[in-house]
């Protein structure tokens, strides 16, 4: 009863960050990508409350300063205030970037971001691209609307 | 309190695994803040209340908020909150 | 002598204080106020030179040891700290408007959390502080407003907030076994954590402090954000950032993990470090990425120096940090004009003497040619392997030695190109006169100390002396409490 | 080669939860610390809550660091979105949300400013609150489109509130107890008026994280310069 129940939720905390890791690794829609970041904190969390955790504890607030109670570790606690705080600044400040790249180049997809961002410094240092891509002389059209919106997105 | 446990765990984890694999961001976004929820929920049951109210209120609440309204913006979604049946564009 | 506290504070305050001085009418005030609060800083980390005799530490808030925050003060982090509001002075962000006053504020913001990673004795803090560095610099990588700078700090910001992930579960494994933050408290539990647990917690720490150290699995976004951001953000990223990041990660492989493995862990992820960099660089076409790719090749030799155990690894491993630090952000001033691809530089040096003379002497003292101080770094690094001389060790040397030669071969490419004779057509720009006089300051920092080896010696000496007394550590720390078991 | 990278990264993220799941002390923690702090909080601290007492007491750089961090993160939205001019241009909102963001509005700034103010006491405090007050004043802009944040405001209650914080902590610097030490009376364990400097920095949070929040969601929310 002692072990098991905080194992159960370190399967919970270690799935968490395994799925959010690789989604960060595996996906390529910026969107997604914000997501899967926001999982991975997660579990990350979970298991930094867990390292406090103790089974034969309460919560770490004094409700009657007469009765002396074991409490949970209230530091891990407050670390993960700290933490989930620091993760929401970051989600969307993530976000704005997001919202400017697809404002830019059109697309939410991390390949074709990237290419686009390796083209334009070339371009800004002067060098021939090593890939040679069809690029229209003067302005720089913005791709097919089918590459920015995913599959399946509602656009009624 | 297992059983309790274990339901709330799975539940998260399908959750997370919906956020990725699910194709409406839309609903990708319900299933992020689904598993905030779950997260917050074990937060509690772990003696954490805390933690559990600032998960709920950031994780699940404004977080949610964030998510969508940069999802209007990127024009992936459409949140209309007018009144139904006046035409007119944005 | 003042409060190191201060030194953190007022930076703080100054970033607070900025926007909201700047929009009422108080603009000559929100001008000063940057400049004026790390010139304070600096004072106040002046002010306590007298660790040289002996280092102390700050309990913050008052609280005993292991219960609060305490801030350690020694040699070490004071050098790391100084360099801190010097450099940020010396690559101060011009004022601009609106964007200019965000862009100071960021930096200051910067400037406060590297400070706090130089003086934190404390594992979370030193979290909280680098995640601070952190989120400050993908606003200085996308403050430029080109296109490839968004993508460039979304990237950024996703390795590194992946590295932030892997650095939060470290420290939870850590607190799972040892139920303490405090650098000193987990010192004197450090046998407790040799464990496979304990290694992994290591190694998902380097990761984490990594991604601004540039370590090597994790320093994808270097060319990108270096080659879009603003050059003096690329100099602040690459010179002075990565430092403390690295200070961070030695003080914990020092205190925490004083394992052979760790150690190991290091030097193998350094000597990937140098070949991917080199390698990278000498393929790079313009003059910013081949000067990023570098970096990351520097600071991998970095990483072997302070993989080297006792004194003579920290003594190499700050030397050739500091010697990076001053080379790397004077070599990104003067690409400031002359970035681009390197076949457009032809005759830049008729356009501006200067600005050519000391791009070449940088190089010469990147490459370690004798009499300049990049040769006694790369000296002490190589003499430390071969005293040590274990296989990896010695692979090491090898790899550090070939790196050398195609730093060489890239660079005198570049130098070549900027005493060729003009073309006609394409005139290279003059260089900044702003910028010229930063690198100006930074050629003098090189030149003094090339003169002045045997005080600088010493000093080191000194410092790495309490660096590595990890006894010294803990005592100053508890100053004689009980340390709870 | 993805799909190799994947297999990869999967077989090593097992191998790592192999090791990890060796003999690691669940429920039964070390907490060398923790039970430090659980002894001397109530005495030192004086706060009825022991995670504010560390949050705010014992790891208050940490908490400066994060308002830090937060701020960083709006202040470089700010730099990438460009100062939010103008409201969204859509229609106003349906009578039900117009009517219901009014009623809602004083309901959330008081339980806002509650649940900061007993931050002490009882779960939740600055971050919570701080939340709390930032959908208040998000919420009537979400229900007249046409109406903005007046971001002058906004950004003077931010930097002020954070410096608020600095300078309750510099006090206690210059009285020689230590930067961002607990000052005042420590009153009775408890009630709402005890624990010291405790709700004075707690308010300066719940400004600042609600300032900061909302000057972050009224940037996102209007829609200005879709196009290119």
């Amino acid at each position: 009863m002692t072990t098991s129940i905080g194992f159960i939720f370190f399967i919970g905390a270690i799935g968490l960050g395994a799925i959010g890791i690789a989604g960060i690794v595996l996906a390529n829609h910026l969107f997604r990508l914000v997501l899967a970041l926001a999982i991975a904190e997660a579990g990350a969390n979970l298991l930094l409350i867990l390292a406090g955790y103790r089974w034969d504890a309460v919560a770490p607030i004094v409700s009657d300063p007469a009765v002396v109670q074991t409490m949970v570790d209230p530091v891990p606690q407050a670390m993960v205030l700290t933490a989930i705080v620091i993760g929401v600044g970051v989600q969307a400040l993530a976000l704005t970037l997001v919202i400017r790249i697809r404002q830019r180049y059109g697309t939410l997809d991390m390949q074709e971001a990237r290419q686009r961002m390796q083209d334009d410094l070339d371009a800004a240092a002067g060098i021939t691209p090593s890939r040679s891509r069809e690029r229209p002389a003067g302005g720089r059209p913005l791709p097919a609307p089918a590459a920015a919106v995913e599959a399946g997105v509602q656009h009624d | 309190m297992i059983w309790m446990a274990l339901t709330v765990v799975t539940l998260t984890l399908g959750a997370a695994l919906a956020v990725m694999l699910l194709d409406n961001l839309l609903a990708a976004v319900a299933a992020a803040s689904v598993v905030s929820l779950g997260v917050s929920v074990m937060f509690v049951m772990l003696r954490a209340p805390d933690v559990a109210m600032t998960e709920a209120a950031v994780g699940a609440g404004l977080s949610s908020l964030i998510l969508a309204l940069a999802l209007r913006r990127l024009g992936l979604i459409k949140l209309d909150l007018s009144e139904k049946g006046k035409d007119g564009d944005a | 002598m003042t409060d190191v506290t201060l030194a953190i504070a007022l930076p703080l305050l100054g970033a607070f204080l900025l926007p909201v001085t700047a929009r009422r009418g108080l603009h000559w005030f929100g001008a000063l106020l940057g400049p004026t609060v790390l010139a304070l800083s600096a004072l106040v980390l002046f002010g306590n030179a007298s660790v040289y005799e002996a280092p102390y530490a700050i309990a913050l808030g008052g609280f005993a040891p292991p219960l609060g925050i305490s801030l350690y003060v020694d040699p070490l982090a004071l050098l790391f700290a100084l360099t801190v509001p010097l450099t940020t002075l010396l690559l101060w962000p011009g004022d601009d408007g609106d964007a200019g006053i965000r862009r100071q504020s960021l930096t200051l913001l910067l400037a406060s959390a590297l400070t706090g990673l130089a003086l934190s004795g404390d594992l979370f803090n030193l979290y909280v502080f680098y995640e601070l560095a952190a989120v400050a610099s993908y606003g200085l990588a996308a403050g430029g407003g080109s296109s490839p700078g968004f993508v460039a700090a979304f990237r950024y910001l996703l390795i590194s907030a992946l590295g932030s992930v892997f650095g939060l579960m470290g420290i939870a494994l850590i607190y799972f076994q040892t139920g303490t933050l405090n650098l000193a408290h987990l010192a004197t539990l450090s046998e407790q954590l040799a464990n496979p647990q304990g290694l992994a917690a290591f190694a998902m720490l380097v990761i984490g402090f990594g991604v601004k150290a540039e370590l090597f699995p994790v320093n994808g976004w270097v060319p990108e954000v270096y080659g879009a951001a603003s050059k003096r953000v690329a100099a602040l990223l690459a010179g002075l950032a990565s430092k403390l990041a690295v200070l961070a990660i030695v003080r914990i492989l020092l205190l925490v993990f004083p394992h052979e493995e760790a150690r190991q862990l290091l030097l193998v992820l350094g000597i990937l470090g140098v070949i991917t960099g080199e390698l990278a660089a000498y393929q790079a076409r313009d003059i910013t990425r081949m000067l990023g790719w570098s970096s990351v090749g520097q600071l991998g030799v970095v990483f072997i120096a302070f993989s080297l155990p006792g004194k003579a690894g920290l003594i190499a491993g700050v030397t050739v940090a500091m010697h990076h630090l001053v080379v790397k952000s004077a070599l990104f001033l003067l690409a400031d004009r002359w970035g681009g691809a390197i076949a457009r530089l032809k005759g830049a040096a008729s356009s501006s003497r200067p600005g050519a003379a000391m791009f070449v002497l940088f190089s010469l003292s990147l490459l370690g040619l004798p009499p300049l101080p990049g040769f006694w770094s790369k000296f002490l690094v190589l003499g430390g392997l071969a005293d040590a001389g274990s296989t990896l060790q010695l692979a090491a040397m090898a790899i550090i030695l070939a790196g050398t030669v195609l730093e060489g071969a890239y660079l005198m490419r570049v130098i070549t190109t900027l005493y060729k004779p003009v073309d006609a057509k394409a005139m290279p720009q003059r260089q900044h006169p702003g910028n010229l006089f930063a690198s100006a300051m930074f050629a003098a920092v090189l030149l003094c100390s090339a003169v002045m080896v045997n005080p600088l010696w010493q000093g080191l000496n000194a410092m790495a002396e309490s660096g590595v007394d990890t006894k010294g550590y803990i005592e100053t720390v508890f100053d004689g409490k009980e340390i709870p078991r | 080669m993805r799909s190799l990278a994947t297999l990869l990264f999967l077989g090593g993220l097992i191998f790592l939860l192999t090791v990890l799941t060796g003999n690691l002390p669940f429920g039964n923690p070390p907490m060398l610390v923790g039970d430090a702090i659980q002894k001397g909080a109530a005495d030192e601290v004086g706060a009825a809550n022991f995670v504010t007492a560390v949050v705010l007491a014992y790891r208050g750089l940490d908490t400066l660091g994060e308002l830090s961090i937060l701020f960083a993160a709006a202040t470089a939205g700010g730099l990438v979105l460009g100062a939010a001019h103008g409201g969204s241009h859509q229609r106003p909102a349906g009578f039900i949300l117009r009517a219901g963001a009014d009623l809602l509005f004083p309901l959330l700034l008081v339980v806002g400013l509650y649940i900061v103010m007993h931050g002490h006491l009882t779960p939740g405090g600055g971050f919570q609150g701080g939340v709390v007050l930032a959908a208040a004043f998000f919420l009537p802009l979400l229900a007249r489109p046409g109406e903005t944040l007046s971001h002058p405001w906004l950004s003077l209650v931010e930097g002020l509130a954070g410096t608020a914080f600095i300078v309750v902590g510099l006090i206690a610097l210059f009285q020689g107890h230590g930067f961002l030490a607990p000052m005042f009376d420590k009153g009775t364990l408890g009630e709402l008026v005890s624990s010291g400097s405790l709700p004075v920095l707690y308010l300066a949070v719940g400004l600042k994280v609600g300032s900061e929040l909302a000057s972050l969601l009224s940037r996102l929310a209007s829609d200005d310069e879709v196009a290119s």
